[in-house]
């Protein structure tokens, strides 16, 4: 495994050579390493540790390749190998071309070194590596994108320094930063302890996967960060966060550090459920609201990430099985919409709904894409988004966890609507006049794309293998394995099987293609022939209705509270602050300088630390 | 006047006479006549008919009155958004020859000029009891299949284009209003 | 009459000199004004209240080859209605707009000029408004004829007996 | 076996759900003093659509009918009627309930693909609507699952053989009748499709075929949601007897709905996230702490 990393860490600095000499071949060399790494993920035998660099005295760096660790490796060596096809045409537009790629390539070494980690440290070194560059990556973006990277720091700064107290916390008192040994010992601790270790922990995973109340940096830097990078930070990036809540909830056992409530749930687990409700909640309402299509889908992905969190923190067979197929799902499914995105915006260079339509007549492939990848999103039959939600329900409702389920019901119908707004906007209705000439998008940009369509579906009809890693994962961190065959998923309340699902649906499809066919042939009409209530227009651009979709529902939501306000309002309270404190006590002389120096000095012996 | 059929043709315009959706086209006084016919005294829906929203739904299409030049232009544009077989119905003797509007300058003269008619109802306006009566014979027409005023429209397309060309001037107005 | 309208034709009678006057109903009071004073008049009574311009139209008296136009003003404050008319030739109809002390009048001179053919200086915006493709005279003077325009452009039915005799006999009006 | 059964659940859906909506119109026409149409009327109107030459909007018009129109034959496959199950064992209500979202996505998106603003009103109303009513009605069954410990919907069926859930979760029961009324579209959450306001929604460009197909998935949807509620709250039975029980809720629904006039979308919503909601909750809480009569 060092020996993968540290090809993938020197790799990249060539791919970033390559790539300044011909950023074609550089990006063929990013997915020579990406597919190499991911066929070395098979390779690895589950279960070996090795060492690496030692940083602190007698603490050497471990690296341990787990289930865990191959599970969310593939997911986000599939999200890698698609977006870095898609590159192949997307790059030729932008600018930077060479740092794009390198930053890209250290993502998903450094991303791949924080799964492998066996003790916190490397895990938290591998974490500020993909940080770093992927902050860098977010400002190469939009013209607001230097903002919206500063967002982004500030809040993933607060998730990782809190982690890194738990680390120290942990240091201090065992010596130790294995995994494997603070798991052992950690659990017969006093409880203030046990719970600060964890939210501190679960802090840099809340911060990363976008949780309520450390999600507001989702909306700008996913809407203005570099369209490619979008798919990769949805994709890739947010499931590292996914990874951090697996760390605290099931690496750490839960189960037995934390007294259990209602259901069988650690009542440490019950925080993070009802920061997982809030999130479905808040991402589900605000998504509807959404005009640009990759805030949207921002959004949605809070309120995914909620799912993927109330899953694992359920700590049931169903429940954690559900929590990790649909990081899984959420990540293919996600990055599916992302690079439809970008396909879209490649061509129009707008991401606003209300400015576009009737792009499917122009891009079906494209379309084709995002419906399988909202399908998927929203939790629709016959595609294998589904198979993760339904886990998920049935376990909240087995358990009989009344208000969690709610919120569960809202956000998954809530999907529904949000997931359809740019589907009408922006694909279906009539063409813009000013997208008269806009045509699909090259082939390689729509390979990765279809492939992952194909993906989708098959996992949808036949979620055997997905389910066989997960309940791998299960069996290494001791809870009881899922039940499944190849289709069929069993629970205590009930099973259902895939295929015969999919294949009703294709029963029904012909039925109604026989139907179709059978009776007179309709003639075709172009979109302008409409029912006008008997008048004729010649301008058809205003008669697509997108904007404020969901115009009757927002209103009644109008004047809700915002998070995003309240951090606005504590960062400007800090920055009155320092011009205060710049105005009354700065003044540019060595003086001064020598004063406060001095002040300061006084005030540490004083103390005496 | 009847056509030629297949079995099915048949069959189909047996269904089409029980079941005729229509649109109101409601631009003059005929339409008033409407409300009684459709409610509890006279109730049509027992002959299968009911309102439509859209002419995409719609079967027949009812002209409830004089047609002014404005509102042909739409009743044009309007009977040709519909599926065929369509069958339209006028109301009224405005609709035949004018009626009391015979000499303005501001309304049609017949309909069958410029969009074919099936079926007039005489009277200023009709009473539903006339209405009921003419749909009934629209059904046995339809049923015969001597309701053929939709293949007439293709049939003899040229010279309906021509009469409205001749009337209108050009049929869809592209000016301001239209933006 | 009500005295404050009263009071007003006096004041009005001071400032452009005497018009006549014609009492229609308790709140209702026509003046028949100089075409050069109407814009004052209008002006004065929007000043005093009188703020809606509530019609603008056009009578065509043929006989006396004038055509007569018309501005019904209302008062939201007690209701009264001052209808205010000026003569102008019917030959070369000309007038000025008063699109400046009422926006809306810009679709009432619309109209009038399509209907009547009156020109109105400084409306910059003379298109038809309510015909479509019009190739007549404008279809509300006097001089036009609706019969034939109608016969012209829209055929009637011809009936090959004279349905109206019939109906007479029918009727037992006329002996058959 | 499993495909004669499958023939049988649709054909059951196809008469008795055409019949049923024609005798639903000739009861609201004696309830507004009308003689009303034939009960095979709905038979004569789909056929006759279907017999029309229509227009069509493009590939993805066709395919949204074609979509709606499988997803909702495939929703009705899986439901049991009474004894005539299809899928024993793999007829879950959550798969029920999802398989017929991809009916009601096919149709919104085919009809949006029409590029009719009024569709996309429609559209937009109904899913808003959805969103109003299913949360209650799954809160709803969430208890009744959590009480049963199974999503079988042949098994919930089967285990209220002593006494009907209607009779041992009233509260439940209400809701769910509720919450079925918005998803028939019945009068007072016909929002969607409201015809003065904005010319039948979403069904404003369809003609001929697609109409046909339409009405027909209409009429499965109808037949699967009442199936639903027949099966989970009135206790299923054999064949006959469950059809004589869904005939009953369906004149219920029909007698209630003919007398209302319509909601406002945003009253439907506040209307189901206000009371059936809190009634849903109150009666997990009941089953919870175990009061079921």
């Amino acid at each position: 495994m060092s020996q993968l990393l540290l090809i993938l860490f020197i790799g990249s600095f060539l791919v970033y050579l390559l790539t300044r000499m011909n950023w074609i071949i550089g990006v063929l060399a990013n997915i020579g390493l990406a597919i190499y790494s991911f066929y070395r993920l098979f390779t690895f035998k589950v279960g070996t540790s090795e060492s690496i660099f030692s940083l602190i005295v007698n603490q050497n760096g471990t690296l341990v390749y787990s289930e865990l660790s191959k599970f969310f490796g593939i997911i986000s060596l599939i999200v890698a190998i698609s977006v870095y096809f898609f590159l192949i045409n997307w790059l030729e537009k932008q600018k930077n071309r060479a740092v794009f790629n390198f930053f890209l390539a250290l993502i998903t070494a450094s991303t791949l070194g924080v799964f492998f980690s066996g003790d916190l440290l490397t895990l938290y070194i591998f974490w500020e590596i993909m940080l770093l560059f992927s902050v860098l990556l977010v400002q190469m973006g939009k013209e607001d994108s230097k903002k919206a990277a500063l967002n982004y720091l500030t809040i993933s700064l607060i998730g990782s320094y809190m982690y890194l107290y738990a680390v120290f916390m942990l240091w201090n008192r065992y010596g130790t930063l294995v995994i494997k040994d603070i798991v052992q010992k950690i659990s017969v601790e006093t409880s203030i302890f046990k719970w600060a270790v964890l939210i501190l922990i679960a802090a840099a995973g809340i911060a990363k996967s976008g949780i309520f109340p450390l999600h507001t940096w989702l909306r700008t830097t996913q809407g203005s960060s570099p369209d490619a990078f979008s798919a990769i930070l949805a994709g890739q990036l947010e499931k590292l966060g996914a990874y951090m809540l697996v760390l605290t909830v099931a690496v750490f056992p839960s189960l037995k550090m934390f007294p259990v409530l209602y259901g069988g749930i650690p009542v440490f687990n019950y925080v993070l459920i009802v920061l997982g409700m809030i999130s479905i909640l808040i991402g589900t309402l605000m998504a509807i609201k959404q005009n640009d299509m990759k805030m949207l889908i921002a959004y949605s992905t809070v309120s995914n990430s909620g799912y993927i969190l109330i899953g694992l923190a359920t700590m049931d067979k169903i429940g954690f099985a559900g929590g990790l197929f649909h990081a899984f799902n959420h990540a293919i499914a996600s990055v599916m919409i992302f690079l439809s995105f970008a396909a879209v915006i490649y061509r129009t260079k707008t991401s606003k709904i209300d400015e576009m339509g009737g792009l499917i007549w122009k891009m079906p492939l494209t379309f084709i894409t995002y419906l399988v990848g909202i399908i998927s999103l929203a939790g629709i039959p016959p595609m294998s988004g589904f198979i993760s939600k339904w886990m998920i329900f049935v376990v909240l409702v087995k358990k009989g966890m009344f208000l969690t389920a709610a919120a569960a019901f809202i956000g998954s119908v809530g999907s529904f609507l949000y997931v359809f707004r740019p589907l009408a906007g922006v694909f279906l209705g009539q063409l813009k006049s000013k997208h008269k000439d806009v045509k699909e998008v090259p082939i390689f940009m729509l390979i990765p794309m279809l492939v992952l369509v194909v993906i989708t579906v098959f996992f949808g009809v036949i979620p055997g293998p997905v389910l066989n890693m997960i309940t791998a994962v299960e069996k290494e961190l001791n809870i009881q394995p899922l039940e499944h065959t190849m289709t069929v998923i069993k629970s205590s309340v009930g099973q259902w099987n895939t295929l015969t699902v999919f294949t009703m649906f294709a029963v029904g499809f012909i039925i109604a293609f026989i139907l179709y066919m059978v009776f007179p042939k309709a003639k075709r009409i172009p979109l302008t022939n409409q029912y006008t209530a008997g008048e004729f227009l010649y301008n058809y651009d205003l008669y697509h209705y997108s904007t404020r979709f969901y115009a009757f529902f927002e209103r009644l939501y109008e004047k809700h509270p915002s998070v995003e306000k309240l951090y606005e309002m504590f960062g400007k309270f800090f920055k009155d602050i320092g011009e205060f404190l710049n105005r009354w006590f700065y003044s540019a002389s060595p003086s001064a300088y020598l004063l406060w120096f001095s002040i300061v000095l006084l005030a540490i012996f004083w103390v005496r630390w | 006047m009847s056509y030629e059929r297949t079995i099915w043709e048949k069959i189909a315009d047996n269904l089409r006479s029980r079941s005729m959706w229509m649109l109101h086209y409601c631009t003059g006084c005929g339409a008033v006549e409407l409300p009684p016919s459709m409610t509890s005294r006279f109730d049509m829906e027992r002959l299968g008919m009911g309102p439509m929203a859209t002419p995409r739904q719609a079967d027949i299409f009812l002209i409830t009155g004089y047609l002014s030049v404005k509102t042909l232009r739409r009743v044009i544009y309007t009977y040709e958004q519909m599926p065929d077989p369509k069958y339209v119905v006028g109301f009224g003797s405005c609709t035949i020859n004018g009626g009391i509007y015979y000499d303005s300058y501001a309304t049609i003269n017949r309909v069958d000029y410029y969009i074919p008619v099936d079926l007039y109802i005489a009277g200023c306006m009709p009473r539903p009891e006339a209405i009921f009566e003419a749909f009934t014979e629209l059904m046995r027409m339809i049923r015969k299949g001597e309701a053929i005023g939709w293949k007439k429209y293709k049939e003899n397309y040229e010279w309906y284009k021509q009469n409205q060309l001749k009337s209108l001037g050009e049929v869809y107005v592209h000016d301001e209003f239209h933006e | 009459m009500m005295n404050s309208m009263n009071d007003l034709l006096e004041e009005l009678k001071k400032l452009f000199g005497n018009f006549e006057v014609q009492e229609i109903d308790e709140r209702e009071v026509k003046i028949d004004v100089e075409s050069d004073k109407v814009v004052g008049i209008l002006t004065t009574l929007k000043s005093k209240g009188y703020s809606h311009l509530s019609l603008l139209t056009c009578v065509d008296w043929i006989n006396e080859n004038k055509f007569e136009l018309i501005y019904i003003l209302y008062s939201w404050q007690n209701g009264c209605k001052f209808i205010v008319a000026t003569w102008i030739e019917r030959k070369n109809p000309k007038f000025v707009t008063v699109m400046n002390l009422w926006p809306v009048a810009r679709f009432y001179e619309r109209e009038i000029h399509e209907f009547f053919g009156v020109e109105f200086e400084g409306n910059d915006d003379m298109k038809p408004l309510i015909l479509e493709l019009w190739d007549d005279i404008p279809p509300l003077r006097k001089d036009f004829d609706p019969l034939e325009y109608s016969k012209k452009k829209f055929p009637g039915r011809q009936y090959d007996k004279d349905v109206i005799q019939e109906a007479l006999i029918f009727r037992g009006d006329k002996n058959g | 076996m499993t495909i004669f059964k499958v023939a049988a659940v649709l054909l059951t859906g196809f008469f008795v759900g055409l019949t049923l909506e024609g005798i639903a119109r000739k009861i609201i026409a004696r309830v507004q003093r009308r003689y009303g149409p034939p009960w095979y009327q709905n038979f004569i109107d789909v056929f006759k659509a279907l017999s029309k030459h229509g227009f069509s909007h493009g590939w993805i018009f066709d395919f949204g009918v074609l979509m709606a129109l499988g997803g909702v034959i495939a929703t009705l496959s899986f439901v049991p009627l009474g004894n005539l199950v299809a899928f024993p064992g793999l007829d879950n209500v959550f798969v029920v309930l999802y398989l017929f979202a991809v009916g009601a996505l096919g149709m919104a998106m085919g009809m949006v693909g029409s590029g009719n603003p009024n569709a996309s009103i429609g559209v937009a109303r109904a899913l808003t609507q959805m969103l109003g009513y299913e949360v209650p009605y799954l809160v709803s069954l969430a208890a009744i699952i959590f009480y049963y410990k199974t999503s079988s919907i042949s098994n919930l069926m089967n285990l209220q053989a002593d006494s009907w859930n209607l009779f041992k979760m009233p509260i439940g029961a209400a809701v769910a009748f509720i919450s079925l009324m918005g998803m028939l579209g019945k009068k007072p959450f016909d929002t969607p499709i409201a015809p003065a306001e904005i010319a039948s929604g979403p069904m404003v460009e369809l003609s001929s075929k697609y109409m046909g197909l339409l009405m027909l998935m209409h009429t499965f949807s109808i037949f699967v949601e009442i199936s639903l509620f027949v099966d989970i709250f009135l206790g299923g039975g054999s064949y006959l007897v469950f059809l004589l029980k869904f005939t009953v809720v369906w004149i219920i629904a029909t007698l209630i709905s003919a007398v209302l006039p319509r909601f406002r979308i945003e009253q439907v919503v506040k209307f189901y996230w206000r009371v059936p909601l809190g009634l849903a909750f109150l009666q997990a809480f009941f089953v919870l702490i175990g009061w079921v009569f």
